[in-house]
């Protein structure tokens, strides 16, 4: 019963005479913390985006709960519950943090003609104070999202992949231009919200891409490295750590 | 046969000076981000400035110069300064609104010196020519080429030299031109130079078939609108194209379709152009940014 | 505390605009049903510009459309509160359409294509002279009744159209307080953002579309029956052009910018006429100046006065913190 | 800046109530901005001068004229609100608009208010819908065109006739009417072209004119494109006649089209170039006060006044509806009124009827080649 949550196979993709991704297959359990690692230019973007239906992969399928999702737009699959956060900022500037985190489930909420007209909170109030207390936004809470500091913003935008409750969620680079300071709070943050600190109803599984070697070793059950296009390693961070192979990939040969 | 070569060549002429001024819609475009809903307002003031200087007795080639260090000086600067420079980080919206009341004031300002419509002397010697049963003037070959000669002069000039090519770099990519040490906002600068130049040699070539009217920049904005978008917002070559395209088509269309529905043809390759290749027929693919 | 203001100061508008035309002659009530119809259209403008994002110069067709069909019903013997909802669905489904090319191209280049759209509106009103009376327009067109009161007169007309206008106001007031406002929003700040997170992106902007259409067509109808005339001139690309500046002038994705908008494109003119010949050169540098003046809009003046006063507070908080720590760092060296 | 602060002190004299029944409000309703501008630049300017000029010479039964300008912007929309605007303030009678489009607004306004209306429009259909406020200052299409079209028969002997006119109310209302005068004749139209107002570019439509092998061509459009027109067809080798109404032979044409206007024919109700010593003399006056040479709706314009003064000087007193069932059947003939420029004759709709001309451009001159007694003498 207890299947992959996320399964990809055989997933290629090219562009023009480059290979980006050639034939990556990995799984990804139900309730596990997935890390995705590899040098610039090692195709976890790529593979990312296709998971994600940004761009259609030339062969290879993914599957999410036995389904196939390939080829699937990202509207299709945040519907089947797959939430993600951007390498780089994208809140909603002019709209409160609390509209911000409301407008990022709303759309799970009826149908879009029962939506019209109703109230504006989608009766999803009590669900954004639940993360803008997790994640200590609270005195920003009213102020436009694009007027916060760009740890605040980016707190913003991880709280936002959650309001919807996914069952899968795919974070890129989550520490991208964060202050030092605030990465451990945010590795914090993900565990919480991966151990289901009151707030998902279900274990819901990560992906997350990341440079920032420390905190996908501390915060990552499971661990895939990519070099080239192909996977070199997958495994827990105790045995990446000792594959040599990896070593060599990241300190250069 | 040679009624088809006649309408192809006088859509030419027409369609060369179309062409002239959709190409300063694509400098500005390119250089600033600027659509300017003014650029039929500033071919129509240059006219007016020549006819002005000529009518304190100066000959024409010194009013045309006296024009250009005059247009450069307001239709460039002031109107970098003024207006684009102001507005520009807000994006599209505010300067087309900005432009837009810059048009109404530019043709209702020169209005209160009079309605009426004024002769302009031409370049050409009014002689008509018979080329197998084609028909054509003077001052058609004379736009056509002029116009064309404008067009590729400009092209080259962005092309071989190294203010052009610093000018392209600017238009191409602003940041990474400024961390070359190119001098952006000067380089800037020359971009709305150079229209202001190409206005004045346009006023100088249309208004004597357009006529020194104040509202004579209404018609040839939209038309040279139309030719910028079919051409290539983002690339010289494609105004040219443009021009000609719109020239040509509408008077074929006239004479084999419908007259009442002759803009039609113009506006329906400019709604396929849009739809299908929006960055023009020869313009290159903006990325779509996140 | 913001609400309260809004509140009051809607009221407040709302009594003047009750009262004000008792003061005026005929002109005055004119001009200012005139300006609630453009109102009406501008809010339409205003959800696909202001609030989806969605550059659209070619609302003016819409407005052109829901006046035909208005005038070519009444013409042909049905009543005005027939044409009146085939005006809004005709509109509804042309927008819907219109709204097709913004799912392909975005930015000026769907400012272009519904530009075309308006051209390409404007010569079928213009060549299509069986229909739409071509250049010679339809004349005499009547105004309705209302339970059976005429709605002929000036003044009654007048409170018709600021019935219909509060009413569709009040309309989109709640949608855009409903989750569809967020959602056009969203739409707007970052669409690919916003599908990653379940808005149906395609819906919302073709919506977007239909619903500013509708506005406009609506507005159109009662224009129509305004002036008792039309003729294709105020339907083309020109009138658009003016309405997208009355969006961007009264400030896009404020709710009461159309308003303001409208005063300036419709009431300014008509109140600058003391500048005789110069009536029109004033209106448009006075175009130029607010733009530059207030980017965003006139409705972004209290925002703008609020970021003002947070950036004063905040380099005081600065300024206190820089000499705390001078102090601070003054003891640090002294002992 | 002096003259717009100017313009503002004058604005607020003309806010201020004037002093009633002193003087004679006139209200001048004209297209100053978008298509229109140039006739009703000209229209205005021809009532302002006449105004002057009979304000000068004491004014109508001892009261002054009083004068207020507005500009429709040539949007109907526009005219309708501002001819409330000048019944609010009590006019005593509204000159303008020109364009068929507004003025069928503006005198729905006028009617109500029962204020007499004087129009530069030429459409027939202004003065077909009974409104006995409406007054025309020129001839209708509805009474040129039957005279032009008799001369196509009768004289030129056009056995087939291209057409070109330009695609608005003014030039569709002429096509229409000079359809309806030929359908009878024998002179057939085998070329109907539809042009743009400020079209550039004539070749496709002279193209046509000439594949459809007509013995004759009638250009119908505004003064720019009839210049545009000509020089294309001196252009494309056109050498069959041209003929137009009151626009092709205009001085302003021939100034713009230079040679190429040489040979164009055309019927003009009343013509700046006539030979007449009034008309002459207005002329120089006009150009005078306006530093340029007014066309026929400056001519409108001016007479019109004229007439406006003729009718309240045969009622004897301001009151405006005897004025304006004065007007009806008024005959004023020029020896009596000199403003009037040349005899005239308004019917019960307000139509007005008079001598006109058939005019010929030569050596870059408008010369009169015949005078045409007005139409309904020949009934």
């Amino acid at each position: 019963m207890s299947g992959p949550l996320l399964e990809v196979k055989g997933l290629k993709k090219s562009y023009g005479a480059i290979r980006a991704v050639g034939g990556v297959s990995f799984q990804v359990m139900p309730g596990e913390i997935f890390g995705v690692i590899g040098p610039n230019g090692s195709g976890k973007t790529t593979m990312f985006n296709s998971v994600l239906g940004q761009i259609e992969p030339d062969a290879g399928e993914i599957h999410l709960n036995g389904q196939n999702i390939t080829g699937l737009s990202p509207l299709q699959l945040n519907q089947r519950g797959v939430g993600r956060t951007f390498q780089t900022l994208q809140v909603f500037g002019k709209m409160s943090v609390r509209d911000n985190l409301i407008v990022a489930a709303q759309e799970h909420r009826g149908t879009m003609w029962s939506r019209m007209f109703a109230p504006g909170d989608s009766g999803l109030g009590a669900k954004a104070d639940e993360l803008i207390d997790l994640f200590g936004i609270r005195h920003v809470a009213d102020k436009p999202a694009g007027s916060l500091s760009y740890g605040q913003q980016k707190l913003v935008d991880i709280a936002m992949a959650f309001m919807s409750e996914p069952a899968l969620v795919l974070l890129d680079e989550p520490c991208a231009g964060v202050n030092p300071s605030l990465v451990g709070g945010i590795s914090t943050l993900l565990k919480q919200l991966n151990q289901q600190s009151g707030v998902g109803k279900r274990a819901s599984s990560f992906v997350v891409i990341e440079h920032n070697m420390d905190f996908v070793m501390d915060l990552c059950h499971r661990i895939m490295v990519m070099v080239e296009g192909e996977v070199m390693a997958i495994g827990t961070p105790d045995e990446i750590r000792a594959n040599k192979q990896v070593l060599a990939a990241y300190l250069g040969s | 046969m040679a009624d088809f070569f006649q309408l192809l060549f006088s859509g030419l002429a027409t369609g060369s000076i179309y062409a002239l001024a959709a190409l300063g819609f694509t400098l500005l475009w390119q250089a600033s981000g600027t659509i300017n809903f003014a650029q039929g307002e500033f071919v129509m003031l240059p006219a007016f400035a020549m006819l002005a200087f000529a009518s304190f007795g100066m000959p024409m080639p010194l009013s045309f110069f006296l024009t250009i260090v005059l247009a450069i000086a307001v239709l460039g600067w002031a109107f970098k300064r003024g207006i684009v420079d102001p507005l520009f980080r807000y994006g599209m919206m505010q300067i087309v609104v900005a432009t837009i009341g810059l048009s109404i004031a530019m043709r209702n300002g020169v209005r209160l010196t009079g309605a009426e419509a004024h002769p302009f002397p031409s370049l050409f010697a009014d002689r008509i020519y018979n080329i197998a049963g084609v028909t054509v003037t003077q001052s058609d070959i004379g736009t056509l080429v002029l116009a064309m000669l404008l067009v590729i002069g400009t092209q080259a000039f962005l092309a071989r030299t190294i203010t052009g090519r610093a000018m392209q770099a600017v238009a191409q990519n602003t940041e990474s031109a400024s961390v070359l040490g190119i001098n952006v906002p000067r380089m800037i600068f020359y971009t709305f130079a150079i229209n202001a130049i190409l206005a004045c040699a346009a006023a100088l070539l249309v208004t004597p078939v357009y006529l020194a009217k104040f509202d004579m920049g209404e018609s040839l904005g939209t038309k040279a609108f139309f030719a910028a978008v079919i051409g290539g917002f983002n690339n010289s070559r494609g105004a040219l194209l443009g021009g000609l395209i719109v020239g040509v088509g509408e008077n074929l269309a006239a004479a084999y379709v419908s007259a009442a529905y002759k803009d039609a043809v113009a506006l329906a390759l400019f709604m396929v152009v849009i739809l299908f290749k929006p960055q023009g027929l020869l313009g290159r693919k903006e990325e779509r940014k996140v | 505390m913001k609400k309260q203001s809004a509140i009051i100061f809607t009221s407040v508008a709302l009594l003047a605009l009750l009262v004000a035309p008792h003061f005026l002659k005929s002109y005055g009530v004119y001009l200012l049903t005139y300006w609630l119809v453009f109102i009406l259209a501008a809010m339409g403008l205003n959800l696909t510009v202001g609030y989806a994002g969605q550059k659209s110069l070619g609302h003016a067709a819409f407005f052109g459309i829901g006046a035909y069909t208005v005038a070519i019903m009444m013409k042909a013997g049905f009543s005005f509160w027939l044409g009146l909802p085939a005006a809004a669905a005709i509109c509804f489904v042309t927008g819907i359409l219109v709204g097709f090319p913004a799912l392909r191209v975005q930015t000026i280049y769907l400012a272009f294509a519904t530009l075309g759209f308006n051209t390409a509106a404007w010569l079928v009103m213009r060549n299509e002279e069986q229909y739409t009376g071509g250049t010679f327009g339809i004349n005499n067109i009547a105004r309705p009744e209302l339970f059976g009161l005429s709605l002929d007169g000036a003044l009654a007309y007048y409170y018709f159209t600021l019935g219909v206008t509060i009413v569709f106001g009040l309309l989109l007031f709640g949608l855009l307080r409903s989750p569809w406002g967020k959602a056009f929003t969203a739409l707007r700040d970052n669409p690919i953002r916003a599908e990653s997170l379940g808005v149906d992106v395609r819906n919302y902007t073709l919506l977007s579309f239909a619903i500013g259409a509708v506005y406009a067509g609506v507005a159109g109808a009662l224009f129509a029956s305004l002036v008792q005339f039309i003729d294709p001139a105020p339907f083309g690309v020109g009138q658009s052009i003016m309405m997208y500046l009355m969006v961007v002038i009264g400030g896009p994705g404020y709710f009461f910018g159309p308003v303001v908008g409208a005063a300036v494109g419709v009431v300014l003119p008509e109140w600058l006429r003391f500048a005789q010949d110069w009536y029109l050169f004033v209106f448009g540098s006075a175009v130029v100046l607010l733009m530059i003046w207030l980017p965003d809009g006139l409705l972004s003046i209290p925002d703008r006065i609020r970021a003002r006063r947070e950036s004063r507070e905040a380099s005081a908080a600065r300024a206190a913190a820089v000499t705390a720590a001078a102090a601070n760092a003054g003891k640090g060296s002294g002992a | 800046m002096k003259k717009l602060i100017l313009a503002l002190a004058l604005g607020a004299l003309v806010i201020t109530p004037a002093v009633a029944q002193q003087t004679i409000k006139i209200a001048n309703i004209v297209e100053l901005s978008g298509p229109g501008t140039t006739s009703g630049t000209n229209f205005k300017d021809g009532v302002m001068l006449a105004i002057k000029e009979i304000n000068a010479a004491g004014g109508i039964l001892g009261k002054q004229i009083e004068s207020t300008t507005n500009d429709t912007q040539s949007n109907p929309g526009v005219a309708k609100g501002l001819t409330q605007k000048a019944i609010d303030q009590e006019v005593f009678a509204v000159f303008g608009p020109v364009f068929s489009g507004s003025i069928m607004v503006s005198m729905a306004e006028t009617r109500r208010a029962e204020v007499p209306n004087f129009t530069g429009g030429e459409a027939a259909s202004i003065t077909q819908q009974g409104n006995p406020y409406v007054f025309r200052t020129s001839f209708t299409q509805a009474t040129a065109m039957p005279k032009i079209a008799r001369y196509i028969t009768d004289q030129a002997k056009v056995k087939t006739l291209a057409l070109i006119y330009v695609n608005n109310d003014f030039g569709k209302g002429g096509r229409e009417m000079l359809m309806k005068a030929l359908d009878k004749s024998p002179t057939k139209i085998v070329a109907d072209i539809s042009t743009d107002s400020g079209q550039v570019d004539f070749s496709a439509a002279v193209l046509k004119a000439k594949q459809s092998n007509a013995d004759a061509l009638f250009v119908y459009t505004n003064e720019e494109e009839s210049a545009r027109a000509l020089r294309e067809l001196r252009k494309q080798g056109w050498t069959k006649p041209v003929i137009g109404e009151t626009v092709l032979t205009s001085q302003k044409v021939i100034e713009l089209a230079g040679d190429a206007a040489n040979g164009a024919v055309a019927h003009v109700g009343l013509t700046i170039d006539a030979p007449l010593p009034a008309i002459r003399a207005f002329r120089a006056k006009f150009e005078k006060e306006y530093k340029y040479i007014c066309d026929h709706n400056g001519l409108k314009g001016y007479s019109g006044v004229y007439a406006l003064k003729a009718a309240i000087e045969k009622v004897g007193k301001l009151d405006r509806k005897a004025v304006a069932k004065a007007m009806h059947t008024l005959k004023v003939k020029a020896a009596d009124q000199p403003g009037i420029l040349m005899d005239v004759e308004f019917d019960a709709n307000g139509d007005l009827d008079r001598d006109s001309f058939l005019t010929e451009v030569k050596n870059g001159k408008q010369v009169i080649t015949a005078t045409l007694p007005p139409l309904g003498k020949k009934k």
